[in-house]
């Protein structure tokens, strides 16, 4: 399966890059998806998370071709 | 029901004339409009700032702003709303957000106007980067409750 | 802080420009301005109404206002504030009123504007009188809680 | 005394004046000035009362000079 995963502000800075394509087979949550395109790295506190521009937790399960999004607590307004 | 995100500076009480005029929306039903704009100010918790950088998710952040117009319309007798959100550099003083709900009665405009407000500040995916004076950056961690902050 | 009681008409998103410029309000301490309109409709109460006249007790009214305008002060964080409303013969889509409050966070102006609209209907010495389409008229019983009527 | 009385909308209407003045000694009370200067009428329900462009109550003191108003609900806004 196919996962287009985004990151957005202070994470995509901290990572150095906005976007990843993950190609993996056998994926079940979002948690998983982190893990493997950061494979060194735990999950930052607070962090919010997205599929398909959707706000989701980080137990749900993704599904092949998903865009899945980690983002910092949002300020906008 | 219109939502815009632009990168373009905007002057807000234009845009509501323009969008009030253009929707025709003056034809003896309103009786009630609340307005909520949201503009940048030079100085953030505790530090002079000089500007300032909104980045969005696209797409995510329009389908997010207009569920809560629709949740707005669930809620409450709404005639239409109006909701226009900047990213990219702006400066103090410029508009960051403009909120305008049109309705019958005063209780629908104030409680939709504050709900599609709050909705927007907790769930639109914007995040704003501030440049200090001192040429410092930084994100901003969090929103407040929209009161004066205890720093 | 203003208050107006005025018998001319006035555009309300031009007086909230002119006010602005005017009290160069914008100096970057402005975060958040909440406005609230009150428009004339043309039905109220199960009736067409094509006019109104709007009387109030001179002296006594602006009395009223700018005690409400100090009580929200003292309540909430406030820049600045302006109050326009209008008097004798009114028309269906004209501005009857509008409160506008200047703060450096959303809550307060949000706050203090709602209060200012709801100490503006229960202590003002307004009274609305409508010209029915059926050619009666009749004196306005009593202000509403601000959302649809249960008729 | 001298008190000036003022009436307004649609109590002024019925009464057929917009305003009154009463010189009279002895007058107490709100409900007094109302009385001497409406001797056949009872005070309506739910009118309100103000001296001196203060709201005030029935049986608030008067003064030499007052200016009291009776009014029915405000309906501004």
């Amino acid at each position: 399966m196919s996962i287009k995963i985004r990151y957005f502000a202070s994470l995509k800075e901290s990572l150095g890059r906005s976007e990843d394509t993950l190609l993996a087979d056998g994926l079940a949550s979002v948690r998983e998806v982190w893990q493997q395109a950061n494979p060194e790295l735990v999950l930052p506190d607070r962090i919010l998370v997205a599929i398909n521009q959707d706000y989701a937790s980080l137990n749900d399960q993704v599904n092949d071709g998903d865009e899945v999004a980690f983002f910092p607590p949002v300020t906008g307004g | 029901m219109t939502v815009i995100v632009t990168e373009q500076s905007f002057d807000p009480w234009q845009e509501i004339q323009n969008y009030q005029n253009a929707a025709n929306l003056l034809d003896g039903q309103v009786g009630a409009t609340d307005v909520f704009i949201g503009t940048m100010r030079d100085f953030n918790d505790g530090s002079e700032v000089q500007a300032m950088t909104l980045e969005h998710y696209p797409g995510m952040t329009e389908k997010q702003l207009e569920n809560s117009v629709a949740e707005a319309r669930q809620q409450w007798q709404v005639l239409d709303a109006l909701v226009i959100h900047r990213v990219g550099d702006i400066f103090p003083n410029e508009a960051i957000v403009l909120v305008a709900v049109w309705a019958a009665h005063r209780g629908d405009a104030f409680d939709a106007c504050r709900y599609l407000m709050e909705a927007l500040k907790t769930k639109a995916p914007f995040w704003k980067k501030e440049r200090l004076i001192s040429a410092d950056s930084r994100w901003v961690k969090e929103n407040t409750d929209g009161y004066k902050s205890a720093k």
